[in-house]
């Protein structure tokens, strides 16, 4: 039953066929990722770089197993490479393996998976938790009393990331951790965490979350708190509402990057090129500081989230800077929403 | 439908047994049960003996189903004690399940699981006189063959789900479970025919008979007095919680255990003639109509309601009664014309009936509220005053506050009648509504009936009883699914209803 | 004592759990004991607009659940949004909020009264439905919640928040909706006993049609508030599910129907709310966290114990089956 | 002669039951049918053995779901179960075998004691396996707060097992539905359950444990929820107390699906299995039919309405 295919391929003149499978796109950031990778992949078709392309988003709620059910099928369809968010760090990696045995080029982004013969794409999340917490501090002076805001307790990034924030408090003597909260990396349940917790708390001077700070402001404005040093969003909409309300108290955006999406597409097509990729390659996070904060807020709109704009070039320098050591690419802030 | 008249074959030789040959199986001693605050059981004696078919009447709520649940072995009593072959079973120091194991009771409200096959219900109860290996096979063979005996043609295969059966063949079923125990020392038949045929209850008596013959003795519950006289060599009667009288069938009248069971009996209230107003029915406007109306269940009926007419829908059961009671509730074909509003008096009142978490005055008044309401907005001073007046009309116990449920099931009744009439409906339709009800409480609402047509309001009555048909202006008698007659004013009679019924000259093929 | 007292009062429960933790939360941090108390009242309105809408649905009787709820909260939040800065009405976009609600819980009710599919599977196929068209919206969502209504919400006079007493109302209303209306008796009628309902003469259809609609309508308000309290997201309702089950019947609403407790969704709200603070304040893991509100509510319902469950005949079909053809 | 009249068609009874997983059946065989011509090689060993592995953990859920349905109960916390065994089975019973059989032992007698305290207590099972759910899901992150852990050795060679000619997922799933075809309806602990979801009073009546068959349903459920976590942890890499999360209403669709109600008395394993597989399914047409990503879960809620709605109108004309 191959002929179909080859004839399939034949007409599409052996371009390739990438499919992207999502494991959960119920929030802004999986949308910005997803609209960044089709944005690109119309780009790349329109080129001839690329024959199809697919999105897959498993239904429901971050479920693995719906995930792994639709990786499979996928499979039958043949791509040439798979490009993998993944729902689970664990329960995909036999499925992964499956493609690679089917000689489908596996590149996984956004989350560290143990899958050996898969190519790996992610944001440092230790960067990201430094980013997060050492500004902050360093903006109340190295003293007073911080909430943190974990993020996805059970996750392994996020497990990275509070042990790199116990290390970087460490080294703080003088901050008090007044409280430590699980905020989900969503604003909306941080806002009912930190709430819950601030009348049991004397002052709060900073607050070290994951992205999540609109939430948390909204906390303290609810509350009738001054809005301490919070980790916004990198969304339209924690930007504005930074800009608007001057909160310029040291407060600051990071997250990880939603375009590693189309970094993972340019990863995929070099794979299917034989070019020699590293196995992990670490991509440089979004972090938005002050200065930089009023030119992403006016190309962003309120649920789109702040994104590298990947382009093939940009994506093979970064690529040589990781084999070679050397500084990570910093790309350009885009001037257009696109 | 009354079995005396249907004329059951002599026993073939009344048995003549001396009081002192029989052994007691059973015998109650002192027996007292409350709950809550009502004394169900005042001190009960009551003795069961080998070979004799004992009835046990009473008016509702008298504690005849207490009593009964005491001496199966499903209860404890409070005070006293009962023997099962002379050793304590039940007393002070509790009960010896192991001991009422050859004690089988038939329920008044059958205790089947519908979603169980026939044989896996037998196995429920009889499971330790089944084998284990096969026990399915040994099962369905044991209940076709008891059913066979019990009830021929009764057309139960043992594969069946109850759920799927006739209301008659569930109670067929529901005897043939009870029965089938080794040994069976006394079997206990709570009301066991209110939902069977003629035939079908005849057969039972002959088989109630055969084993009685045997050794074996049956308790037989029944409001149908005639019944139990035809069939019972004793007679014992309960009254609020007590025995009042125990004498021997023979010699006894309909009208003397009347009166035993509960004093002022206007006996001749029951056969009260329908008023001679049933000819001029015909003058006044037509309420509700079925015309040629042939759908599962009925074929090519017709028939006509008018304003203030009491019209009976009589017939064996499930002959499609219930089917015309259902088009007339909801006319959704346009072969059916019901105009103005109706209420419904369902029979199964545990069903369909009663809703459990609310007062005797919500249950009484939710179907009035409606019509009662401003705006959507309940007038509970209005609703208050419509209820009191109904509650003292109908002499229901327990008065408005009380819980719904902690009624007896004749009052529940009288709550689910009140509510019909009190909702204003122009066309009243009753389904049965008096099965296990007493005699007292039925006269009150035969008289209720009759009063309210005389307003000007329209009942369709179908009963399973084919006495109370007496009551109304015309009758039509049902059977397959077809109107086979009707009767009007004198016309109706038992003879004629059962008649008809039976008539063989349709033709009938049964099946569509 | 008297436990017959605590049975009769099942709202009682929820309210003594959430003092409870209040006391243990003043314990441990020894402040802000009146300060705790007012943002959990600044918190609960939502949870608890959410809960009476399902008590609604739970007290229609046996199967009865929406567990829609959660799409239509974020869906509702997006709407209400886009069409309050569309029309530059908050009111508006409120009620464009609630429109949401009641046009997917009309699909649950077309589902489950027109094609007889069970309720669970009805409101989970519209939620469904509700969760793509949420991510449709979603895409490229410009609009930003109103500020005025924002500030209206966070509005606390003497530390009462301007919502709860909001709420508070409302929770009134549906009590008095339920005691003293046509409606609100009719419902109650239907889940005791849908078949003596019906058969009483209650349309009972319409009750249930009109039950869904009004938990999508409430759900769809709360949803719109949210979305002006927070931000509209796809996953603002997502812990609004299960966490509406919970406090229904917490809050000593029947699970089987018929009786429906009001007040008590405010008891277990605030408990919710403030074991949650507690949790963080404590800073206890997430599996603590999990294993303390299972443990708890375990605790609670084996504590209680089932004195009040209503044996009764469940109305199932039966041997008279002409009078199961329930037409919708 | 009069009876005879009452009698019920029993054919016509027998017909409409089994209609309701008729539909279901065709759906399933519907939905096969497009998969096969939107891909040919669905048809296949290996596209069968693909298409299906994933839906075999489901199907075992949903038969625990069904054994509790029949009952009259309902399982809200069998997903994070599930969850809970896969961590159990990707930590303990690779360090340490004996002691993780146990812990699993022990888990299945924590749903049997879960169904005493229910049946003793007389609480409603919606909420008490609701707060269990967050038990589970506590004992779970407790265990492994991120996912992790690996596979045991033979648990893996398992979920890689390819025999040739016969797609291997189609043994655990017929296996495990005839057992519990074999317990649920032809066996005797089956009465005891049905009827204790049908008529409990009945049942008390002829002097049969209603405990112990609730506790027997609970035993035979919680036994279940652990295959199906084996089953699942082989296929995936490790332990993931979320990894299951929305097999709790997935199990009850498929139940509903196959022709299994709410009020309990009913058993219905074939259906449930054909209702699991169905659901597992509707994500591989979803992949395979080029649907817009923000229009599938719509698309989901369709499907699982369509094929209802077939059954209602289909159980209307037999009325
Ligand atoms: N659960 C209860 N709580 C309190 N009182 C009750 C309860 N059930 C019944 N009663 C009282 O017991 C009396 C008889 O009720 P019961 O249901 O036994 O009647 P019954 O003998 O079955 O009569 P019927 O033939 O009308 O059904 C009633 O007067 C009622 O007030
Ligand atoms: N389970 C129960 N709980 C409370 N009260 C009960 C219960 N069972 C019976 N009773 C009470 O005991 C009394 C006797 O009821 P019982 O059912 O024995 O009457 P009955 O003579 O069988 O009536 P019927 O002719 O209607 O069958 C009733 O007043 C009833 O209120
Ligand atoms: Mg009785
Ligand atoms: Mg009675």
């Amino acid at each position: 039953g191959s002929g179909d295919t080859a004839d399939a391929k034949q007409a599409e003149g052996d371009k390739p066929f990438i499919a992207l499978s999502n494991g959960f796109i119920g929030n802004g950031w999986r949308q910005t990722m997803i609209a960044k990778f089709e944005e690109a992949a119309k780009q790349a078709q329109a080129d001839g770089l690329i024959g199809k392309y697919k999105v897959v988003n498993a239904p429901g709620n971050n479920s693995a197993t719906e995930q792994v059910a639709q990786i499979k099928s996928l499979l039958l369809q043949k791509p040439d490479a798979l490009l993998i968010n993944p729902a689970s760090p664990t329960a995909l990696q036999p499925v992964i393996q499956q493609a690679c045995d089917a000689g489908v080029k596996v590149v996984v982004f956004d989350s560290a998976i143990d899958a050996p013969c898969a190519y790996i794409l992610q944001n440092s999340f230790v960067d990201w938790a430094t980013y997060a917490a050492k500004p902050v501090l360093e903006s109340i002076g190295g003293k007073g009393n911080v909430i943190v805001v974990r993020g996805v307790v059970g996750s392994q990034p996020e497990a990275e990331m509070y042990e790199t924030t116990k290390k970087i408090l460490a080294e703080y003597p003088q901050v008090k951790t007044v409280a430590t909260v699980t905020g989900m990396c969503d604003g909306a349940t941080a806002q009912k965490a930190v709430l819950g917790v601030l009348p049991s708390v004397s002052t709060v001077d900073a607050v070290i979350g994951c992205g999540d700070g609109y939430g948390v402001a909204q906390a303290f404005a609810t509350a009738g708190k001054p809005i301490p040093a919070v980790t916004f969003e990198t969304n339209g909409r924690a930007l504005s509402y930074w800009k608007d309300n001057k909160i310029d108290n040291g407060s600051v955006a990071v997250m990880s990057d939603p375009a590693q999406s189309v970094a993972a597409l340019w990863a995929a097509l070099d794979l299917l090129e034989g070019r020699d990729l590293p196995k992990q390659m670490t991509f440089p996070i979004v972090l938005i500081e002050e200065k930089d904060r009023d030119t992403w807020a006016s190309v962003l709109k309120p649920d789109e989230y702040a994104a590298w704009p990947w382009t093939r070039e940009l994506f093979r320098q970064q690529v040589e800077a990781i084999k070679t050591g050397g500084e990570p690419v910093q790309p350009p802030i885009p001037s257009t929403t696109g | 439908m009354r079995l005396d008249k249907v004329r059951v074959a002599p026993p073939a030789a009344p048995p003549v047994r001396g009081e002192d040959g029989r052994r007691p199986i059973v015998a109650a001693r002192g027996v007292t049960k409350t709950y809550g605050r009502t004394r169900a059981l005042a001190g009960v004696d009551l003795e069961v003996r080998s070979g004799e078919v004992l009835g046990l009447v009473g008016h509702n709520g008298a504690g005849k189903s207490t009593l009964m649940r005491i001496v199966a072995g499903l209860e404890d009593c409070d005070g006293g004690t009962v023997t099962v072959h002379g050793q304590e079973a039940s007393g002070p120091g509790g009960r010896r399940p192991g001991a009422f194991r050859a004690i089988r009771m038939a329920y008044q409200e059958t205790s089947l699981c519908p979603e169980l096959t026939v044989a896996e219900n037998i196995w429920v109860s009889s499971r330790h006189c089944l084998p284990r290996a096969r026990w399915r096979r040994a099962a369905a063979e044991r209940v076709r063959r008891r059913l066979d005996e019990i009830f021929p043609g009764h057309g139960v295969a043992p594969g069946d789900r109850v759920e799927n059966l006739s209301l008659a063949q569930r109670q067929m079923v529901e005897i043939v479970r009870a029965s089938l125990a080794d040994p069976l020392d006394l079997l206990i038949l709570d009301e066991p025919t209110e939902s069977l045929g003629p035939d079908a209850a005849r057969s039972l008596y002959a088989y109630v008979r055969r084993i009685t013959a045997q050794g074996a003795a049956v308790l037989l519950i029944s409001h149908r007095i005639r019944e139990v006289l035809s069939v019972a060599d004793r007679v014992v009667v309960l009254r609020d919680g007590a025995v009042v009288a125990e004498r021997p069938a023979a010699g006894l009248g309909e009208n003397d255990v009347l009166t035993l069971m509960g004093a002022e009996v206007a006996a001749p209230a029951e056969r009260t003639p329908a008023p001679a107003a049933a000819g001029a029915a015909s003058g006044r406007p037509i309420v509700a109509e079925l015309r040629r109306v042939t759908a599962p269940g009925l074929r090519d009926v017709s028939l006509r309601v008018a304003e203030g007419e009491v019209v009976g829908l009589a017939g064996l059961a499930g002959q499609g009664q219930q089917e015309v009671l259902e088009r007339l509730w909801r006319p959704v074909r346009r072969d059916t014309v019901a105009r103005g509003a109706r209420a419904y008096v369902p029979g199964d009142r545990q069903r369909s009936g009663v809703l459990p978490l609310w007062s005797v005055g919500e249950n009484l008044i939710v179907s009035a509220m409606r019509r009662m309401a401003r705006l959507g907005l309940c007038r509970p001073a209005e609703e208050r005053a419509v209820v009191r007046s109904w509650v003292d009309r109908l002499a229901i116990r327990g008065g408005a506050d009380a819980m719904i449920t902690e009624l007896s099931g004749g009052n529940q009744q009288k709550v689910l009648v009140a509510r019909a009439f009190a909702s204003g409906a122009d066309l009243i339709l009753l389904d049965d509504p008096f099965r296990g009800v007493d005699v007292h409480t039925k006269t009150d609402l035969y008289r209720l009936i009759r009063q309210e047509a005389a307003q000007g309001r329209s009942i369709v009555w179908y009963s399973s009883e084919n006495a109370e048909m007496a009551h109304c202006d015309r009758v039509y008698v049902f059977r397959a699914g077809r109107v086979v007659a009707e009767l009007t004013g004198d016309e109706i009679t038992e003879e004629r209803i059962i008649a008809a019924s039976f008539a063989e000259d349709e033709g009938v093929d049964g099946h569509e | 004592m008297n436990p017959r007292t605590l049975l009769t009062r099942p709202w009682i429960w929820g309210f003594a759990a959430a003092a409870l933790v209040w006391a243990i939360i003043f314990a441990i941090s020894g402040q802000g004991g009146g300060q705790t108390v007012s943002l959990a009242f600044s918190l609960a309105p939502y949870l608890v607009i959410v809960g009476l809408g399902q008590m609604l649905v739970i007290t229609a009787g046996p199967g009865n659940i929406d567990v829609s709820v959660a799409s239509v909260i974020s869906l509702a939040g997006f709407v209400s949004v886009a069409v309050a800065s569309a029309t530059g009405s908050a009111t508006v976009g409120i009620l464009a909020g609630i429109g949401a609600g009641i046009a997917i819980a009309l699909i649950s009710t077309v589902a489950i009264l027109g094609l007889s599919i069970p309720p669970i599977i009805a409101t989970l196929a519209a939620g469904l439905v509700a969760s793509s068209i949420t991510l449709s919206i979603a895409d490229g969502f410009t609009a930003v919640p109103d500020a005025g209504l924002r500030w209206l919400l966070n509005l606390r006079p003497a530390g009462v928040p301007l919502p709860a007493v909001a709420v508070v109302l409302l929770t009134v209303l549906v009590a008095l909706v339920l005691r003293r209306t046509v409606y609100g008796r009719s419902l109650i009628a239907v889940g005791q006993n849908r078949r003596a309902a019906e058969r009483a003469g209650i349309p009972v259809a319409r009750v249930i049609a009109a039950t869904y609609l009004a938990s999508g309508a409430l759900a769809g308000l709360a949803g719109a508030l949210l979305a002006a309290y927070i931000a509209p997201s796809p996953d603002l309702g997502t812990r609004y599910l299960l966490d509406s089950v919970a406090v229904v019947v917490i809050g000593g609403t029947l699970i089987s129907g018929g009786r429906a407790v009001p007040p008590g969704v405010w008891g277990a709200a605030l408990f919710f709310i403030l074991l949650d603070g507690l949790v963080n304040l404590v800073g206890w893991s997430t599996a603590a966290q999990n294993l303390l509100k299972g443990g708890l509510v375990l605790f609670v319902l084996f504590l209680a114990g089932g004195g009040d469950r209503v044996v009764r005949p469940a109305p199932r079909a039966g041997g008279d089956r002409q009078l199961e053809a329930q037409r919708s | 002669m009069s009876e005879a009249l009452l009698t019920a068609r029993p054919g016509r009874a027998w017909v409409r039951t089994t209609a309701s997983a008729a539909v279901s059946a065709v759906a399933l065989i519907v939905m096969i049918g497009v998969c096969a011509s939107l891909q040919p090689d669905v048809l296949s060993v290996t596209g069968l053995s693909l298409v299906l592995s994933s839906t075999v953990p489901l199907v075992i859920a949903a038969q625990a779901q069904m054994t509790l349905m029949a009952v009259g109960d309902i399982d809200l916390g069998i997903g994070n179960f599930v969850g809970l065994v896969t961590v159990i089975s990707a930590t303990y019973l690779v360090t340490s075998p004996l002691t993780g059989a146990a812990i699993l032992l022990l888990l299945v007698a924590g749903y049997a004691v879960l169904g005493a305290l229910i049946h003793l207590r007389r609480v409603p099972s919606l909420i008490a396996t609701l707060g269990a759910s967050f038990v589970w899901l506590g004992l779970g992150l407790f265990v492994l707060p991120t996912p992790g852990g690996s596979t045991p050795d033979w648990l893996a060679a398992f979920g890689s097992w390819q025999p040739a000619g016969f797609p291997a997922p189609l043994l655990p799933i017929l296996t495990v539905t005839a057992v519990v075809y074999l317990l649920t309806v032809r066996g005797a602990l089956g009465v005891r359950m049905r009827g204790l979801g049908s008529n409990p009073v009945a049942l008390q009546r002829a002097g049969v444990s209603l405990l112990a068959a609730r506790v027997s349903a609970y035993a035979i459920a919680g036994a279940l929820g652990v295959l199906s976590g084996l089953i699942l942890t082989s296929q995936a890499g490790g332990g993931d107390v979320s990894s299951a999360s929305s097999y709790t209403l997935m199990t009850v669709a498929a139940v509903i699906l196959g022709g299994g109600s709410f009020s309990g008395g009913r058993a219905v394993p074939i259906g449930a299995a054909i209702g699991g597989v169905t659901l597992g399914l509707v994500s591989v047409v979803l992949s395979l039919l080029d649907v817009a990503s923000n229009m599938q879960s719509a698309v989901q809620g369709v499907i699982v309405l369509a094929v209802l709605a077939g059954r209602a109108v289909l159980g209307r004309t037999l009325r």
